[in-house]
């Protein structure tokens, strides 16, 4: 790739960019959202929006390499200036690519087989008995029944399944360059890693080269050889693996490097940002844990001193263990069960057992965090706890009193004592409201004078400048639109406050600012905090108690250190390992 | 407080997700030239207020039919009225028709779709089976009994044609909603113990605002070509108001010998609408396409 | 999957129920003397008196809606005041010619609108694509009647080429098709455009899809991904809205059929108005309730063949 | 053979809107082009007879006015008995196109010094079409069952008393009070013959004794009639009669003009017939009619019961313009309530020409100056039409008119003849006589004239035509100088015929359209 830059109209979004890609190599592609990350390797294969435009020149087929004498003409072609015609022969033959998001990626109208089918009849139309290829497609991507599965709809499929079914898809002709999107941003930690070993193997075994794209570091490390780094349109870094991750030039990187493997400053414990004054000599992790494959993390020291925990796991004889137990705690949940759908009365009913049975105790001042994967139950949790949802049975109290089973009247005070900060910064705002009145809204008996006396209060405290107040929500980044939802959730001076997924949807640099601005605002208002996450570095740094849910039930519960460095639930164990890290140089 | 706490304005711009450029704002040329029929209909229905070439009301028998003239500038009808004149006091009705339609339509609709949508399990499916049965009598069927029954009147036009219009916005409301309520700023809203009153009013109304505009302009459409239908079959407006569609009634027994007098009202009709259909249009894309549940 | 079905068509007979009880009440409150209207002007108060008693109009309304309802479901529908013969063959018969109007007008409309609204949608950011939008904006905004008359105008008074109204069973072949030619285009043309709205709105948001840039991704070119890929998921949407126009085209035909002079449920329906024919306005609404109602539930059932998220696994 | 289109028709006919639009002919013109257009119906070739008229040709006739069913008895309006009377049912007597009576199923009778006695002798060997024969027994029945009709003004005949059978074939009707216009009601619907077996289904069949038998009737679509091959009188022109209802008047003016039907009877597509009479192929024949416009006046309201005002908005009115508003010129102006084909009809138009300025000096002298009416006017177009006229010359006087549309029949039967709840209203009465009802208080005018009782009554006593027309005329004078309603014109009875079309009646007389002499030609 040769200079290319592609812009909207007039404005450039990717400034002149060069890199090669040897064949058989496998680069990752870094960037935080808004590099450009994604708009080049749309332009490589040539499926940019309407909007967009790329110049510059992009040689697909056969790179000079040493061995080819100078003077021969590279027969390569130039996807830029290639047409219609000579790109569709070459897409999903010689040049195919996997996307983010598995849930719209297939055709819900159309059997997954037939899918699978048609990218091997466009450009081998000639192959005989085409299922029998597709049922080896499907099971080298390790799909269980394959013949079955051919005759299935995508939205029968959960969505690591799908993601493999694309990958059979882009694989099925033998590509010479796999092009791959963010591809298991979206699915969890043990799927995720599943689907990114398969995609190394296939790769290699095919012997075609890899660009893969993603803001995750760890992703890459475990994937790719080589590594590019990209901010604001340019490449600000590249290299191979070992030398990038363990001796970063740029000072971009050191921080991504950082604010990825969540460091914290040695003196105030706090996460290094990108802001971190310059000064600060970044001396980088001491070889050894590297080597040793886990992170350096100390949790940041909490405020008040802890009653000790003991770490239990839920095995199968002994009777259903209460977790984290403590006198007078903030939160007691007993039994909690939770199930969905109607038992109809003819017919088959289809119900879904959300919660089968949990209890545990918060302590008052205590960090709970909650971790597992999507549908093991911890936001249907995280409704009941907040009234928002009643449980099929079981009892829970807040500061002593029930709130099961309460009328929205009876439930005034626990408005105000507890208060919830939500996973996607865009939604959790309303684009209608000004910044003031969303701040205010929980506030409800104040003169306008004093709602705004306090909005500007949590503004300073939550880093935003007051001339925010009158604004609107689209006209801030994620992570500030992250921190509106937490002085909202402070306008109270709430005793609880519950953060379902808080961090997930930001950028890993923005990620650590806010999860200070958390750890400063909980020990400022002793704030009693349960913090949910799908992501076990987040909440070992930021929590002082963790419990690993799974199917509903709690599997494991203890001081967030001890859980982690020592496992006992096997799943807890898979969980842990299946964590992406950087590690040792590439073979 | 340290000021690395400060948070340092990364990018200004929404961020882009992954390559998909964030849609141009389009639509405006729609909203112009939609905007512009518009407001000349309601330019002629506010200038035929006050001022009109001749009185639409007078008739002259003896040169009726009259083919465009000085002083009459589209000529005259079967009574040897002036046509241009009818034509602008004739856009009144239809206005005032559109105006009542829309009006009862909103209403009705609008909090029958946010009560079925807040009581989604419960009373909100039954709510929208009398919904269903609302929407299979055709509106214009309603208008016809109700004209006979009560004798023809832009009451009974409006009565009518507003129960047609009510269900189609409550369902599209009621779609609104629900999108509306699924969103975590309205979960936040109820976790900040803000009852069902609130969350309509502050959250639903300002975000559903653009489906309403759209419904409206396409409710006054349906509703100038209902009249212009219902007066067709003698059951609209009565005389002596002049409205477009009475002068398509009584233009259509002279079509053959005087074409023009179905024209010209035939026209205006057609502009109105159609100034209402592509208004609505750009509206829709104007507001963002995403709560496009028009359909 | 028939659980479902069974369900839908339970609804289906409540709802039908329902509309039933607002139909019959809604016109019981209807003013004006059936019997008067049919004695005309010079009959004397006695006489009106014993039509009235002999048609039965004076028998309280429950008593009256029962004897109507369950005549309604044996075919029998009482006897119309005015012609005095049973309603129930008038009105099947008005309902057959309405019924053939309709799917006519239907056929033109899907016509005129599938490929106005794919072209106007596949070249929206081209001139060309602007002016079929543009052509069926033109075609929504005319009314119906005024387009009937200019057809009738042009086709039959000056070129000749086809009778301006009046009606010919199917059975009697070409005739049928050249007496049914210029309503159901009239008919056609305004809900033809309306659809191509639908129809362009439903593309565009299929092309926006992801499965389509995956199309392209596999090498099939932007033509060949909008047949195999797009067009299917655009008909999800344009099918449910036809069941809607489908209601819009039995009122259309109303009018039409007072344009073109066809016996069908309209113009029967507004002579009966006319004449306060109780008994046949009833029927008539009924049957255009119960069309339409039948309607939605066929696009109800039909919708899960088309798109398997909605077939509930049994 | 009927007259086909061909594409130089188009050019040379001229009508702007054809020449234009065709030019802009869409183009997704609809299936069927080519120029012949089949003739509807299938037409065998009958033998010509000697002035080129095919006896065994069919005609398709386009009407108006819809019939709800076929009992004339119990339904009400022209519809019914104009299309049977004479065609398939027949009376004692009928009325000729110049309105005189003639024999028809009585070849005579005569009437006692008295007047109170009629004695008929029938036609012999006349039967019914379902075969029943026709005697004195048949006259009987139908005239003692009169009092089972609800419609069509059966009190007409109130004063038969009894009738007695002297023969076979001779009958004798005996009347309470002598009634002059006993033969007049005998010539229309109340004098039809029933067969006895065949009364039960009046409404959906037709058994008489006329020159078509009828076949069926489509409702509001079309009635067909055959030809009676044994009728006892001379044989029908044409073999068979099809009766198509256009409730729309441009709708049957298309139709004639594109082959549809070959005549329109009670054509009221005023508009159009100056461009028919512009073509040679269709003939446009005026003949009058026995309706009355007439716009009735409230006697109850305090201003319209006094003379001077109900005198001042009769000269206010320009009748002229009121039809050339309504029937584009063609019909009579009135001046009183009698039309021009009664025997006693007297031209009143004089009496209160136009004057506006007159009529303002009547209302000052009553001193009667912001006077506000209401105006119901049923939702047909001739009334609708008028009423604007109206309304605007009522505002030259400074009277303010608001117009009230009201649904025909029901509302505005209910409204303005039931309740009698009107200030003016407007309607035409097609009966025949119609000006009878002046004698009857409670009647929708209520005009209550003791002297114009008498009147009505010495006409009734009259023994001879001069007798009888010299007391009508007496009693239109008394009624024009109290003007208890302003009549306004006689709509004409204007028929379209195609080429080669003849015999058509060309008056409407209130009784039946008798189709019997009418012949197609080639």
């Amino acid at each position: 790739m040769e200079n290319l830059t592609v812009s909207a109209g007039s404005e450039e979004l990717v400034h002149g960019i060069n890199f090669e890609i040897r064949r058989g190599e496998r680069v990752g592609l870094i960037g935080e959202s808004g590099s450009g990350k994604s708009l080049t390797c749309l332009s490589v294969i040539g499926l940019l929006d309407r909007g967009l435009s790329a110049t510059g020149r992009i040689t697909f087929g056969s790179v000079p390499t040493a061995a080819t004498t100078a003077g021969s003409e590279p027969e390569g072609l130039d996807l830029l200036t290639a047409d219609e015609n000579e790109l569709a022969r070459i897409r999903g033959d010689r040049l195919s690519m996997v996307f983010q998001e598995p849930m719209t990626a297939l055709n819900p109208l159309m059997k997954v087989g037939d899918q699978l089918s048609e990218v091997i009849r466009i450009h081998r139309p000639k192959t005989p008995n085409v299922r029998d290829k597709v049922d080896e497609l499907l099971s080298s991507v390790q799909i269980p029944d394959p013949a079955r599965t051919a005759t299935v709809y995508p939205h029968q499929m959960s969505g690591g399944q799908r993601q493999r079914v694309m990958l059979a898809m882009a694989m099925a002709n033998g590509p010479d360059l796999l092009l791959a999107d963010e591809p298991t941003t979206a699915l969890d930690v043990t799927v995720q890693k599943r689907v990114l070993n398969l995609m190394v193997h296939q790769v290699q075994h095919a012997g075609s080269s890899l660009l893969f794209i993603t803001h995750d570091l760890g992703v890459v490390s475990e994937v790719c050889d080589r590594v590019i780094i990209m901010r604001h349109g340019r490449i600000v870094e590249s290299g191979s693996i070992h030398r990038v991750f363990t001796a970063p030039e740029h000072p971009y990187t050191r921080a991504l490097i950082a604010a990825s493997s969540l460091e914290t400053h040695p003196t105030t414990g706090r996460l290094l940002t990108l802001d971190t004054p310059k000064d600060f000599e970044h001396s980088p992790p001491d070889h050894s844990d590297a080597a040793a494959g886990l992170p350096v993390v100390s949790a940041s020291v909490p405020a008040e001193p802890q009653p000790e925990i003991e770490h239990l796991t839920l095995c199968a004889e002994s009777a259903p263990a209460v977790f984290n137990t403590v006198d007078s705690p903030a939160i007691r949940v007993r039994d909690l069960t939770r199930t969905y759908g109607k038992n109809r009365v003819f017919g088959k009913s289809r119900t879904v057992q959300a919660l089968r049975g949990v209890s545990f105790d918060v302590a008052r001042g205590q960090r709970f965090g909650i971790v597992g994967e999507s549908g093991c139950g911890k936001s249907t949790l995280l409704r009941l706890l907040t009234a928002l949802d009643q449980p099929t049975s079981g009892r829970i109290e807040v500061a002593g009193n029930s709130i099961v089973g309460r009328s929205e009247r009876h439930l005034r005070w626990l408005r105000d004592s507890m208060q919830l900060v939500f996973q996607d910064p865009m939604g959790s705002l309303d684009p209608r409201m000004s910044v003031t009145d969303i701040i205010a809204e929980p506030i409800h008996r104040a003169s306008r004078q004093e709602r705004r006396f306090r909005v500007e209060e949590l503004l300073e405290q939550v880093g935003l400048p007051i001339s925010a107040a009158g604004k609107y929500p689209h006209e801030f980044s994620g992570g500030q639109r992250q921190r509106i939802a937490i002085a909202r959730a402070l306008a109270t001076r709430p005793q609880i406050l519950i953060a379902d997924e808080a961090v997930s949807a930001l950028d890993v640099s923005v990620r650590a600012q806010v999860l200070n601005l958390l750890d400063d605002l909980v020990k400022e208002y002793q704030l009693t905090l349960v913090f949910v996450s799908h992501d076990l570095n987040v909440v070992r740094h930021s929590c002082d108690v963790v419990a690993v849910m799974k199917g509903g039930r709690i599997v494991e519960c203890g001081p967030a250190d001890s859980v982690m460095a020592s496992p006992d639930h096997p799943y807890t164990a898979e969980l842990v390992a299946a964590i992406p890290h950087v590690r040792e140089g590439a073979p | 407080m340290s000021n690395d706490r400060a948070a340092s304005v990364t990018t200004s711009r929404p961020p882009l997700t992954n390559g998909q450029h964030v849609r141009r704002r389009g639509g405006t040329p729609l909203v112009i030239a939609g905007g512009t029929l518009v407001s000349l209909v309601l330019v002629m229905a506010i200038v035929s207020l006050m001022w009109t070439p001749q009185d639409p009301t007078a008739t002259d028998a003896v040169n009726r039919l009259a083919s465009p003239s000085a002083t009459h500038w589209l000529g005259t009808d079967g009574l040897g009225r002036d046509i241009a004149s009818m034509v602008l006091a004739g856009s009144r009705v239809p206005l005032m028709v559109g105006l009542g339609t829309v009006a009862v339509g909103f209403t009705i609709g609008v909090p029958i779709g946010i009560v079925a949508a807040m009581t989604d399990r419960g009373a909100g499916m039954w709510l929208m089976r009398g919904n269903d049965i609302l929407q299979a009598f055709p509106a214009l069927l309603l208008a016809i009994v109700l004209a006979a029954v009560f004798g023809p009147s832009t009451l009974t036009a409006v009565t009518a044609l507003g129960l047609g219009l009510a269900p189609g916005v409550a369902r599209v409301v009621r779609s609104g909603t629900l999108q509306v309520l699924s969103r975590e700023y309205s979960l936040a809203a109820r976790a900040a113990g803000r009852g069902p009153l609130y969350l309509a009013v502050r959250h639903v109304l300002p975000n559903i605002r653009g489906i309403l505009i759209v419904q409206a302009s396409v409710g006054f459409a349906i509703a100038i070509l209902a009249e212009a239908a219902l007066s067709f079959l003698g059951l609209g407006t009565p005389p002596p108001a002049a409205s477009w569609g009475r002068m398509l009634q009584d233009g259509q027994s002279v079509l053959q010998i005087a074409p023009l007098t179905i024209l010209w009202p035939g026209m205006a009709v057609a502009v109105a609408v159609l100034g209402f259909n592509l208004l609505g249009d750009g509206l829709r894309d104007r507001f963002d396409p995403r709560m496009d549940v028009t359909r | 999957m028939l659980l479902n079905a069974l369900r839908r068509v339970g609804v289906f007979a409540l709802t039908v129920f329902v509309a039933s009880l607002v139909v019959f009440f809604l016109l019981g409150v209807l003013p004006g003397d059936p019997a008067r209207a049919q004695l005309g002007l010079q009959a004397s108060e006695e006489q009106v008196q014993a039509l009235r008693e002999q048609l039965g109009v004076d028998r309280p309304l429950p008593v009256r809606y029962l004897e109507w309802i369950t005549g309604f479901f044996t075919g029998d529908m009482g006897v119309s005041y005015a012609s005095r013969s049973p309603v129930g063959p008038q009105v099947l018969d008005a309902l057959q010619v309405t019924l053939l109007l309709v799917l006519g007008g239907i056929g033109v409309a899907v016509l005129i609108a599938l490929p106005l609204g794919i072209l106007a949608a596949v070249r929206h950011h081209r001139p060309d694509g602007t002016l079929f939008s543009g052509l069926s904006q033109l075609g929504i905004s005319i009314p119906n009647f005024l387009a009937g008359l200019l057809l009738i105008a042009v086709f039959s008074v000056a070129l000749g080429w086809l009778p301006s109204g009046g009606w010919q069973p199917p059975v009697a072949g070409v005739d049928f098709l050249r007496h049914i030619a210029l309503p159901a285009l009239a008919l056609g043309l305004v809900n033809g455009a309306i659809l191509a709205r639908y129809t362009r709105a439903a593309v565009l948001e299929v092309m926006r899809e992801d499965f389509m840039r995956t199309a392209r991704a596999k090498g099939l070119k932007p033509g060949a991904a909008l047949v195999r890929h797009g067009l299917r998921n655009a008909l999800v949407p344009v099918v449910t809205v036809t069941s809607i126009e489908f209601a819009n085209l039995i009122i259309g035909a109303v009018v039409i059929e007072t344009v073109f002079v066809i016996p069908g449920l309209g113009s029967t329906l507004i002579r009966a108005v006319a004449n306060r024919d109780l008994i046949m306005i009833q029927s008539i609404v009924m049957c255009v309730v119960i069309l339409v109602l039948l309607v939605n539930l066929l696009v109800d059932l039909l919708r899960p063949v088309i798109d398997p998220r909605l077939r509930i696994a049994s | 053979m009927k007259e086909t289109h061909t594409m130089k028709k188009l050019f040379q006919s001229g009508t702007p809107l054809a020449a234009c639009l065709a030019v802009s002919a869409l183009a997704l013109s609809a299936c069927g082009a080519g120029g012949d257009d089949p003739v509807n119906g299938e037409d065998e070739g009958g033998e010509a007879t000697s002035t080129g008229e095919n006896s065994d040709a069919n005609i398709s006739i386009g009407m108006f006015a819809v019939p709800a069913n076929l009992d004339f008895t119990t339904t009400g309006g022209a519809a019914v008995f104009e299309a049977l009377l004479y065609n398939v049912y027949e009376g004692l007597v009928q009325l000729d196109a110049e309105g005189e009576i003639q024999p028809l199923l009585a070849e005579s009778w005569e009437i006692s010094d008295d007047g109170q006695e009629f004695t008929f002798q029938l036609q012999e060997g006349v039967t019914f079409h379902d075969g029943t024969e026709f005697d004195a027994d048949i006259v009987k029945f139908s005239l003692e069952r009169l009092d089972e009709w609800s419609a069509n003004t059966p009190e007409a005949l109130a004063a038969i008393d009894s009738v007695e059978i002297v023969d076979d074939y001779e009958v004798t009707v005996a009347l309470s009070e002598p009634d002059y216009n006993a033969l007049f009601w005998l010539a229309g619907p109340l004098g039809a013959m029933f067969s006895p077996d065949s009364v039960d289904d009046l409404a959906t069949d037709a058994n008489g004794t006329g020159p078509f038998e009828f076949v069926t009737y489509e409702n509001a679509v079309r009635m067909e009639f055959a030809r009676n091959d044994d009728y006892w009188g001379d044989p029908a022109g044409v073999a068979g009669v099809e009766l198509v209802y256009y409730e729309d008047a441009s709708a049957a003016a298309n139709a004639i003009r594109t082959g549809g039907v070959d005549a329109i009877l009670r054509s009221e597509a005023f508009d159009q017939f100056e461009s028919f009479e512009a073509e040679e192929e269709i003939e446009v024949r005026v003949g009058s009619s026995q309706g009355v416009v007439v716009m009735s006046m409230n006697p109850d309201h305090e201003a319209l019961a006094q003379d001077e005002v109900r005198e001042a908005l009769h000269r206010a009115i320009d009748k002229e313009s009121v039809m050339a508003a309504a029937t584009a010129g063609y019909g009579e102006i009135l001046g009183g309530p009698s039309v021009p084909t009664d025997p006693y009809y007297i031209d009143f138009t004089g009496t209160y020409d136009y004057d506006p300025d007159a009529a303002q000096d009547l209302l000052d002298s009553a001193d009667v100056d912001d006077l506000s009416l209401t105006f119901n006017v049923p939702n047909r177009a001739y009334a609708e039409a008028s009423a604007q006229v109206i309304q605007d010359n009522l505002s030259e006087i400074g009277v303010d008119v608001t117009l009230q549309t009201q649904e025909f029949p029901a509302v505005w039967v209910e409204e303005n003849m039931v309740n009698q709840d009107f200030d003016l209203t407007i309607i035409n009465h097609v009966e025949p006589r119609n000006m009878n009802n002046y004698a009857f208080p409670e009647y929708y005018w209520g005009y209550d004239s003791e002297e114009a009782r008498d009147l009505f009554a010495e006409a009734a006593a009259a023994t001879d035509d001069d007798e009888y027309a010299s007391s009508m005329e007496e009693l239109t004078e008394l009624l024009v100088e109290d003007t208890p309603g302003v009549w306004l014109y006689n709509p004409p009875n204007v028929g379209l015929a195609t080429e080669g079309v003849s015999g058509l009646p060309l008056n409407d007389l209130g009784v039946g359209i008798d189709l019997s002499d009418v012949t197609v030609s080639e």
